[in-house]
């Protein structure tokens, strides 16, 4: 029996601030604006609450990408948290660009409420890149000894 | 171990078309803890929540998972339920397979197994939950109206009427708002003035309501029930309480060159100045910049002839705090500007004006003393043409997407009053929709053609060339006819997009408020709670929430009235429980949270403790309840875990990360 | 696919313009100098695209009396610049004749010196893809 | 050296200190450990040498809490960390006599083996005092020499200066040994491929074995609980379960410490595996630098650390893979 090539299906997370990004997420549910499954939601109070350990740790249980969207800089709910959570991310992901993650792999977006149709747009774009890059091996085999 | 009861919800058709929802409740059972699983057509009503209630009775339920729509929209609903059987509502957890799954997947096995995922997450952190309580906190019983336009001036009325104490905070030196500047109402054709003056007067002699004019919004901290406010109130150079309002200061006032914002800058006004006859308070306000005194140090004419001895030039700034159980914001619109539209030729042509300066040019005490004539020369027009959509509808980024909604009615209404008053002047309308829904507004707009002989033309115009000779060239076209057309007009009046007011984006970003991409502010749920913001305790109140007419308003100003007196009737409200503590024996006393705090919740206790036999007075992060919102940010600050977050705590997060990507 | 359909996409690829965004309000023609010139409207362009009949807009007088004087793709308010739906269908005749665009390289030795700046613009405007 | 033993025996004479903290001898010319001397007789095993790398100020979170004050001798670089703990209210200045030493660098024993010499019985040149720029080794294989620069550990090539940030007296000359870029190594790693940094990464953090050194030498890495120690987010585990572990420990570890490490480098000193952890550290402190204006842990009391802080216009996560 021929083996069968497995399809890469990207296990994809996704942290969405209560305030803004989750009810965007809900406008393109409820404006039906698809986009893959593939993107499963967590719901966070702001992006503050994502801890870089949170995203390390979808990574080591085998995401191929994590996401996390929250209000527009300016427009949060907590007046400050995505301002926090901007220099949060920036410094993480620039740790994993230089360990050698593709930089893809990781995404911050600003989704308002309002803003159904980019919610939609981000995870589709953001999926694509996803496919494009592959499987991450790289976060799961770093100790792999030679 | 918990005893978890997974209820999967059909939605009628709109999970289950999508979903097989029997397979969730089936796969449901197998994950650990779960005690209970099934599904039912609608969760939400009174027979599925009594489901929920028999099985948490009978099966000894310590936990429940709900998959069904957003949480956003049945948290509460199912939180409740669960209440009414005993169990603590916070041990309710959503899976959102409706929004964020059945109506955006199409193929049914996808999305069963998406459901499934979102299901264990769900369960995963249900897990983990622990029982909460809502604490208690007071609700000031006085509310804010930021804006004294229409919209303000209503919502005060009517929640001053319920016997509460409101303060209006206006940015101009009077209430009145976009409303005054008004000459005609429609589609009843009201004199504007004569309906807004009544309600003005009634407002600043309404024994609960307290106005602060020329005075905006500079702080606002706290939260729904306790929001504290300092609302500077800007130097008027004239003692409120001394003047009498006699106006002689205005008429002696040598600086008379200031543009009148009142009347959109067609003329000009004194650097004291009311700014109209009606302005409430009738107290005048210096002018700084325009005023000689404040210029040159020379002239003092306005406190030589005040007789009552009220011109103060030394005033200062002075910052008022307030506390407040409700806010209402009512900040209007403006026109945008046109300097994007040359186009049109609005800043090369004094001919070329907008719908508002209009209604200025119509209104007895304008400009022109409420003759219609050309700004340029005076002259009485003749032809006179109205264009729409004027940086409405606009996919550029030079006008705005959004239909203005209320200039359809105006032009028609414009039209209407220059055709009955002036029978020899031609009007022309260039539109491309004509937009009437509302009472009794497409009768008006049809009488305007049918009645006032209005010639409405569908096309665009595409350029306004001002001519030698001052007339006006308008090229439009006639989409109906497939013509081009090319209209010499006297005086060409364009229907200017509305925009929120620009303040609007700095009083969001104090009330933490939610704003569009149009700087319009976001209501809590587009038609179920259309005039409270996503932030509890701050209300909606006309067009800062989109565009709207005076009736809507005011029916609006009404509603948000009653959101506010709703809140203010309350002794306590219950405070949200998921809110930030710390474990004294792991918190090291570094300040880090203390940092990001953006409510100042987090303080340092001395405090002894018992870490392990080892007693010993340390320095720890205290949480204060009342203040925290449950943020999150200190417990990412915090690099010993020992701030955690009630209801999105480290480990239940991970649980979903680790459930999702099992 | 049926010929029309074909030819409509190759214009909407061509002119990076989405023709469902018009919201027919006629500005394009309001604004057209060629108006009276033409037999299909400027604001006409976009239905004919939208109806796939790209036959009778490549055959119309309209498609040699536009000047690319791109007043409709300046004032257009959706964004719609019904002045690139015309260029691109002139293109697809001119590539049709087997005309295709210069390259760069091949334009300084062509030059007349007296040939007046605009002219070239203006043909770069109206030939460029 | 003396001089700073007799400064220590006249505190603790007249009362000033309960206790000194130093370094004692080792029983190798090249391991001097860090102690408390509590008496005169102790301090006659004091030293303070070349080979006296340890950052002493984490002890003082300890020392703190014991009884009456503690004299603890503080390098220029060390003086950062300690004021960082001052910061953060990790440790209790009144209880610290801070006795400024000066320094002309710190010697590394692995780079002085891996210019092959072994055997090592004793080491001239090592002393503070000593203006010899040449190290002269006694090893039974005979006598070697090495000049002291090359014998020196990375982070003393990049040295931050020889300022004291705080102190009660300073004692010694310092000298100045910044002869390198300091973040010339994390630019290079910049500028390989993906692929190029991932096996980097993946041979030198594949060599650790969790002993925790690097976590329990650290001073910004004090919490009374490490969170890989805690419950708190379901990752204790002391032992690799999975491959991810360590990549993830060193990662939190440095993430944890971003804006609070002052770079002093223990990290990489005490690594038992050799591996440049400071490279982390200093990856974030250059991104720091970059993007939101220069910033030195520990320099001072009062400035906003890079992570509790911020502006309007940051930059967007975005910008990582944007930069050259």
């Amino acid at each position: 029996m021929p083996l069968e090539k497995k399809e890469f299906k990207p296990k994809i997370v996704a942290f969405c601030c209560n305030w803004c990004s989750y009810a965007g997420a809900d406008l393109a549910g409820s404006s039906r604006l698809t986009y893959p499954a593939d993107v499963k939601i967590i719901r966070v109070p702001c992006s503050c609450r994502v801890n870089p350990m949170f995203i390390l740790r979808a990574f080591e249980k085998g995401a191929d990408g994590v996401i996390m969207c929250g209000c527009h800089p300016g427009d949060c709910h907590y007046s400050t948290g995505n301002y926090y959570a901007r220099r949060r991310m920036t410094l993480l992901f620039s740790m994993l660009d230089y360990i050698g993650v593709e930089s893809g792999r990781t995404r911050v977006e600003w989704v308002s409420a309002a803003e159904g149709v980019k919610f939609s747009e981000t995870m589709n774009s953001f999926v694509e890149k996803i496919y494009s890059l592959g499987e991450n091996v790289r976060l799961g085999d770093l100790r792999c000894k030679n | 171990m918990q005893r978890i009861g997974v209820f999967v919800c059909h939605c009628g058709s709109n999970i289950a078309a999508t979903v097989d929802v029997s397979k969730v409740a089936e796969m449901a059972l197998m994950e650990p803890g779960v005690a209970h699983a099934e599904d039912y057509q609608y969760m939400c009503s009174e027979a599925g929540q009594a489901k929920i209630a028999a099985a948490i009775q009978e099966k000894g339920l310590t936990g429940i998972v709900v998959c069904s729509c957003s949480p956003r929209m049945h948290e509460a609903t199912f939180r409740k339920a669960a209440e009414r059987a005993g169990l603590n509502p916070y041990m309710v957890e959503i899976a959102n397979i409706r929004e964020h799954c059945s109506w955006i997947h199409k193929d049914m096995e996808e999305a069963t197994k998406k459901a499934v995922i979102l299901m264990r997450a769900a369960v995963a952190k249900v897990n983990l939950n622990t029982p909460l309580q809502a604490g208690e906190s007071r609700v000031t019983k006085r509310a804010l109206v930021i804006g004294g336009g229409i919209a303000g001036i209503q919502t005060a009325l009517d929640i001053a009427d319920a016997g509460y104490e409101v303060d209006i905070v206006e940015k101009t030196p009077s209430i009145g708002g976009r409303m005054s500047q008004l000459d005609k109402t429609f589609p009843t054709l009201d004199c504007s003035a004569c309906i807004l003056t009544p309600k003005m007067v009634e407002a600043s002699a309404h024994e609960k309501i307290t106005i602060y004019t020329y005075s905006e919004v500079e702080k606002v901290s706290g939260f729904v029930g306790d929001f504290t406010v300092d609302i500077r109130r800007k130097a008027r150079s004239v003692d409120m309480n001394k003047c009498t309002g006699c106006g002689v200061c205005q008429e002696k006032c040598p600086s008379k060159k200031a543009p009148s914002e009142f009347n959109r800058g067609l003329n000009t006004r004194s650097a004291i100045y009311t700014p109209f006859a009606q302005a409430i308070p009738n107290v005048p306000v210096i002018d700084r910049e325009a005023c000689i005194k404040f210029r040159t140090g020379k002239c003092g004419v306005c406190s030589k002839v005040c007789q009552a001895g009220a011109i103060d030039y030394e005033q200062k700034d002075e910052i008022i705090t307030e506390k407040y159980g409700a806010i209402v914001v009512a900040t209007g619109f403006d026109t945008i500007k046109l300097d994007r539209y040359d186009e049109y030729a609005y800043s090369q042509s004094k001919d070329v004006i907008t719908s508002l300066e209009l209604e200025r040019v119509m209104n007895a005490a304008g400009p022109t003393h409420g003759h219609l004539e050309r700004l340029s020369d005076g002259k009485a027009p003749k032809e006179i043409v109205f264009i729409q959509c004027v940086g409405s509808r606009c996919a550029d980024d030079r006008g705005k997407p959004y239909c203005s909604k209320i200039c359809c009615m105006y032009t028609a209404k414009h039209a209407m009053l220059i055709r009955d008053k002036y029978p020899d002047v031609n009007v022309t309308v260039f539109y491309i929709d004509v937009r009437t829904p509302g009472k009794n507004f497409d009768e008006f707009y049809r009488r305007a053609v049918e009645q006032y002989g209005v010639n409405y033309i569908k096309g665009q115009v595409g350029k306004v060339i001002p001519k030698p000779d001052g007339k006006l060239l308008v090229q439009g076209s006639d989409l109906l006819d497939n013509r081009q057309i090319l209209k010499e007009a006297d005086m060409v009046v364009l229907a200017t997009a509305i925009e929120p007011n620009p303040d609007v984006r700095k009083i969001a970003t104090m009330l933490t408020a939610s704003i569009d991409t149009n700087n319009f502010l976001t209501e809590a749920h587009a038609k179920l709670r259309p005039v409270e913001s996503p932030t509890a305790g701050i209300f909606l109140s006309g067009v800062c929430q989109g565009p709207k007419d005076i009736p809507e308003t005011v029916a609006q100003a009404g509603a948000a009235a009653v959101k506010a007196i709703g809140l203010l009737a309350k002794d306590k409200l219950m405070t949200n429980p998921c809110t930030a503590h710390s474990d004294e024996l792991l918190c090291n006393g570094c300040s880090s949270c203390e940092n990001v705090c953006p409510y100042g919740a987090i303080t340092y206790e001395d405090k002894e403790v018992n870490d392990h036999g080892i007693r010993e007075t340390r320095r720890i992060a205290v949480v204060n309840n009342a203040l925290c919102q449950g943020c999150g940010a200190c417990t990412v600050a915090c690099p010993s875990g020992a701030m955690d977050l009630q209801g999105f705590s480290n480990r239940q997060i991970i649980a979903e990360v680790d459930a999702i990507c099992r | 696919m049926n010929p029309g359909k074909k030819q409509a996409e190759m214009i909407r690829e061509i002119s990076g313009v989405n023709p469902l965004k018009c919201m027919k309000c006629g500005k394009c023609s309001a604004t057209c100098p060629s108006y009276n010139e033409m037999d299909i409207k400027p604001h006409q362009f976009v239905s004919y695209v939208v109806n796939e009949d790209i036959e009778s807009l490549i055959n119309s007088k309209s498609l040699w009396k536009c000047l690319s004087c791109f007043a409709c793709v300046e004032r257009c308010p959706r964004d719609v610049k019904p002045g690139k739906l015309i260029d691109a269908a002139r293109q697809m005749v001119v590539r049709k004749k087997g005309q295709d665009y210069l390259k760069a390289d091949e334009i300084p030795e062509l030059l007349d010196p007296e040939l007046p700046q605009q002219l070239l613009v203006s043909a770069f405007r109206r030939y460029r893809r | 050296m003396q001089e700073l033993i007799n400064r220590a025996k006249e505190l603790l004479a007249d009362g000033t200190v309960a206790r000194v903290l130093g370094w004692k001898a080792g029983d190798l010319p090249y391991n001097p450990e860090p102690a408390y001397f509590e008496t005169a007789e102790a301090l006659e095993d004091f030293v303070y040498n070349g080979f006296c790398g340890a950052n002493l100020s984490k002890y003082m979170i300890e020392a703190s809490k014991m009884e009456g004050k503690t004299m603890v001798c503080l390098k220029p670089c060390d003086t950062y960390s300690f004021m960082q703990l001052i910061k953060e209210h990790r440790v209790d200045r009144e209880k610290a006599y801070i006795a400024g030493v000066g320094c002309k660098g710190k010697l590394d024993i692995e780079k002085i083996r891996a210019r092959g010499i072994r055997g090592i019985e004793s080491i001239e040149g090592a002393e503070l005092t000593d203006d010899a720029e040449t190290l002269k080794i006694q090893t039974i294989y005979g006598e070697k020499s090495l000049a002291y620069a090359d014998g020196m550990l990375e982070r003393c090539h990049v040295c931050k200066g020889k300022e004291h940030v705080i102190f009660d007296e300073q004692i010694g000359e310092s000298k100045e040994t910044k002869d390198a870029e300091r973040f010339g190594e994390v630019e290079r790693i910049e500028s390989l491929s993906p692929e190029e940094k991932f096996s980097y990464f993946q041979s030198e953090l594949g060599k650790c074995i969790r002993c925790n050194a690097c976590r329990n030498v650290c001073p910004a890495c004090s919490c009374r609980k490490c969170v890989f120690d805690s419950n708190k987010f379901d990752s204790s585990q002391k032992a690799n379960v999975d491959s991810f572990e360590e990549k993830m420990f060193h990662i939190i570890r440095a993430f944890h410490v971003a804006g609070r490490c002052t770079d002093c480098g223990e990290c990489s000193r005490v690594c038992p595996q050799g591996i440049p952890l400071h490279l982390f550290n200093r990856k974030f402190i250059k991104d720091i630098d970059e993007l939101y204006g220069e910033y030195q842990a520990g320099a001072d009391i009062d400035s906003k650390a890079p992570l509790t802080d911020y502006t309007f216009e940051d930059a967007e996560p975005s910008i990582v893979g944007k930069r050259g």
